[in-house]
């Protein structure tokens, strides 16, 4: 099974740049392009508050350019395809976000993401430019045993960071508290990933790797890191009864919890098929006793069109769960007011 | 062969972007086999933004020019290795405030304290098939050599002996870590580009 | 270029039942599965409104079971894969929906809803339900010449037609206000769709038709019905020359009008491509004088996995801009309220 | 023959979706060549739960028979072809209000108040490329004949010949349609269920 390798772009070497104009001219109203590639708020945040910043590679879309917006983040940075922005573009992106109360750099634990960010705060610290700080985050238990969290790659669960993070900072908080609250949704998220195919590269148009039309691999990662190993492709209701008793294990997650469930397909998994996944995780989850708050199940960071999914668990608390409900408004993440949901 | 003036230093990263520049493809098909397939055009390309940097200069010193070079890696390249091989140039300017002459001397103290920052950022050790294992080898021979074009040549030597050794390595860091078992019987592209460059270092200089 | 074949399903004959249970399952908040596969509000609305329901095939994913909710449609009537529900099935649905102001049945124009709406409206008659209408929505321009509207085909267009009409029944109207309504958007509305690929039918694992890896077709239908026929693949910006004139002329649309813009993701385009296409939309729009209002680039009427899109036009005027502005609360249309977007 | 009871007409439905059922995979494959490749399953299905809603019945009249076929189309069935096979019972249950015995002739008024409905709600016309192909001609032969075995007789040869004219026709109805010249040499699956149903007709009744 071959993807697809004719893609609808101009010239691979201006793929970001057109794409960025593109998606920021769509959404004028949430988001607007400024400086080197810089995708801020259309209006800033008042005065006094944290801001949030993220640079990642472009190529995951919506990630993380449809995650700007009130009660999201403030600016992203976009990197070339899968490659993380340098570090002056960082201190750029930062200096953007900056609102006088302090900013927050996330990082979605990935070796490029982790470096460049982290030269990022020196350059900062060299440049007289403090109240910043950094929060690396991860998600992904194939990556790394457990016991070494530390060293696990970030994937789809970090968007319930996201979200809870940045409808928090809407709030009156500081820097540190802010980390702290970062660090709380990570530490209680657990994810994996399978998928059943390749995709192209926007660039090259080559496949990114092989993989059998009878195949499927469990753990891999956002650019096709290889995971688990690969078998033979199994039912709906088999891939989710080998992938959702590792991430329960991994927390663990227990009895009484109460969890934010998130399928996040890869590219050009159907929703259909995630309906059918979910339908699994809510009747195994149900017979662990675990309750589910809010299922979420879209495309959220996406490998072009590769056909996989992540299941990503986040235990909450009533803290958690207000933030959860709180409004956001980014180009792809939208949660109504719940006064307003019922109008 | 004399200390090394500004000019000299802009004259060898010249020199090492036209290598990396002539070899782009190659790299590119090493970094497909391995990784992503944009190795040899992210750094011929932020190499060639150095040189174009440091030609907008005018009258640079030492520490300019490597300064230069760290910055057009660290931000025309991006990703893990624009932080790697920046590093490498941002940790040598450091040593390079005030010097206006460069001795072998100083050019190993240079280059030794880029490699410690390569590791202390990247923490890839000897044997994880990175640039490093190219690099600390050449750093090494660069240092135990009598004088300067001695010490580039062995460099050169080191380095595409640590290139080649990266072959049948597993890789602990990179995007090729990813790969287990499938990266081995292939090249690290990183290290190659480190064998490239100090091959270049080594030619005589026009 | 094959498709992929393997699905995350369970069984062939169970798909419908269980994607029904599972997205019922993780939207609770919103939806609930009553009856024989009817998706209902789990608030119903006010006595006394026009209710908005729609029966269509299943497969097109988040088309239309996303579309229930607040500001949206009240009963969704889902068919097998790719069928129209019975016209029993569409009878059942109007008893659910209807609030006491009336029902109007929606049909995107294709024979098979048509024919079990008409059917449902002769029962409903025979069965002496009353204020009950049905409104033939369409704007494929490739289905049917010009001067034969009312032949063509149902596609993305009709979204808007969904979200503004949605909005309006939310309001104070009766059933002929809501029908007029459905008509003026449909009238303003005009689509053109292209696919670079087949997808596999869900069911029989089969790909649905061949396509080569190079080539296109302009104006495929969501069930992959041929259009002006197959050619080489362009760049993007040249899909859209293509695309685009025929869309302006049809209306035609023209200089000083304001437009809503939606490219409609087929299945397995990425985004990254949606926005650059859409950058060459906002380009030629602007030379030709029309002012986009709102742009909305997303995946709504799926063909399982199919790489291709959809690009519509609606022309609005202030009632239109305002409807458009108004909330909603669907699982996969979510529109936050004026005042709410930069809490 | 004699005139036709309730039990005679459960009797030729149940023939019916025992003929069509048997030839299920072979019109899967002619629909897969020309639509979406379901018409077997879908029709046969139908069929399935028309005879078990039918054999639910007690003491059904003629209309009950025809009624309960219709909505097991319809509804069973649902899609293009669901409205369209099951209008065609729809519009003949209409005419056996309080008939408990058909004559040939009732039963030929039956069929061509079928055929007509088919039509109006369809608005397919001969040489379309659909099931109107093969009932069409069916319907008048039936008609023209003398008795009740050589009506279903001559209607079953029409229907069959009818279905196999469709084997050259460009469509211009259904999901076939939109092949265009792609549907070309290949039958219509719905002319063809419709051969089938009235060749089960005139089997001679068990
Ligand atoms: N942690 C690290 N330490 C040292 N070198 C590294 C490290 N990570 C990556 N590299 C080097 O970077 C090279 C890949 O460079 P390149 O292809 O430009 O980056 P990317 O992998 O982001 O596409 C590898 O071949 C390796 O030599
Ligand atoms: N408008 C119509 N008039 C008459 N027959 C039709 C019409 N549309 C479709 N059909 C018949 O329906 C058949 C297809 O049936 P089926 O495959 O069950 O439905 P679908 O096309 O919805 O999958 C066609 O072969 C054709 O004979
Ligand atoms: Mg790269
Ligand atoms: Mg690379
Ligand atoms: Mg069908
Ligand atoms: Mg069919």
């Amino acid at each position: 099974m071959s993807a697809r390798t004719h893609k609808l772009i101009n010239r691979p070497d201006a793929i970001v740049a057109e794409m960025l104009e593109g998606f920021c001219a769509a959404y004028s109203d949430i988001v607007q392009l400024t400086g080197d590639r810089l995708i801020t708020r259309a209006q800033p945040k008042a005065q006094g508050k944290v801001a949030l910043v993220i640079g990642n590679g472009s190529g995951h879309e919506p990630a993380m350019v449809g995650w700007v917006g009130p009660g999201l983040f403030d600016v992203n940075i976009a990197g070339e395809i899968f490659t993380a922005p340098g570090p002056q573009r960082i201190v750029e992106g930062i200096r953007a976000a900056d609102c006088g109360g302090g900013v927050l750099v996330c990082v979605s634990h990935h070796a490029g993401d982790r470096l460049n960010a982290e030269l990022a705060l020196e350059l900062c610290e060299a440049e007289g430019i403090d109240n910043v700080e950094l929060v690396i985050l991860y998600d992904d238990i194939s990556s790394a045993p457990k016991g070494q969290e530390a060293e696990r790659r970030g994937t789809a669960g970090l968007f319930f960071v996201w979200k809870l993070l940045g409808a928090f900072c809407e709030g009156d908080c500081d820097l540190a508290a802010a980390k702290a609250l970062a660090e709380k949704v990570r530490d209680n998220t657990r994810s994996l990933a399978m998928s059943l195919s390749s995709c192209a590269s926007p660039i090259t148009g080559e496949v990114m790797f092989e993989m059998a039309a009878d195949e499927m691999e469990i753990g891999m990662g956002l650019h096709g890191e290889v995971g688990m190993g690969r078998q033979k492709s199994l039912s709906a209701d088999a891939t989710i009864d080998l992938m959702l008793p590792p991430i329960l294990e991994d927390l663990p997650f227990a009895a009484g919890d109460e969890v934010l469930v998130l399928l996040n397909n890869s590219g050009s998994l159907t929703l259909m098929e995630l309906f059918i996944l979910y339908r699994r995780v809510a009747q195994r989850l149900a017979e662990a006793g675990i309750t589910v708050y809010r299922a979420w199940l879209d495309a959220y960071a996406t490998t072009q069109e590769m056909a996989g999914f992540a299941l990503s668990l986040c235990r909450v608390d009533e803290q958690l769960k207000a933030l959860w409900d709180a409004p956001a408004n980014g180009a792809y993440m939208k949660q109504l007011p719940p006064d307003a949901k019922d109008s | 062969m004399h200390d090394l003036t500004a000019k000299d230093l802009a004259d060898l990263i010249k020199r090492m972007a036209g290598r990396v520049l002539a070899e782009r493809e190659m790299l590119n098909r090493l970094d497909a086999a391995t990784g992503d397939g944009d190795h040899g055009s992210s750094i011929s390309g932020a190499l060639a933004l150095a040189v174009q940097k440091i030609g907008a200069l005018a009258e640079p010193s030492p520490q300019d020019i490597w300064l230069t070079t760290a910055k057009a890696l660290l931000n025309g390249m991006g990703g893990a290795s624009g932080a790697i091989f920046g590093t490498f140039f941002l940790k040598g300017a450091a040593k390079l405030k005030d010097v206006e002459r460069i001795s072998q001397a100083d050019m190993a103290a240079l280059l030794a304290a880029g490699l410690a920052g390569v590791q202390a950022r990247g923490r890839a050790q000897v044997g994880d098939k990175t640039m490093v294992d190219a690099l600390a080898p050449a750093v090494a021979a660069f240092a135990a050599a009598a004088d300067f074009p001695s010490a580039w040549r062995a460099a050169a030597d080191a380095a595409a002996t640590g290139a080649e050794s990266t072959r049948d390595m597993l890789a602990r860091q990179g995007r090729a870590k990813y790969l287990g078992e499938r990266a081995i019987g292939h090249a690290d592209p990183g290290a190659t580009t480190i064998a490239l460059m100090f091959a270049a270092a080594a030619e005589p200089s026009p």
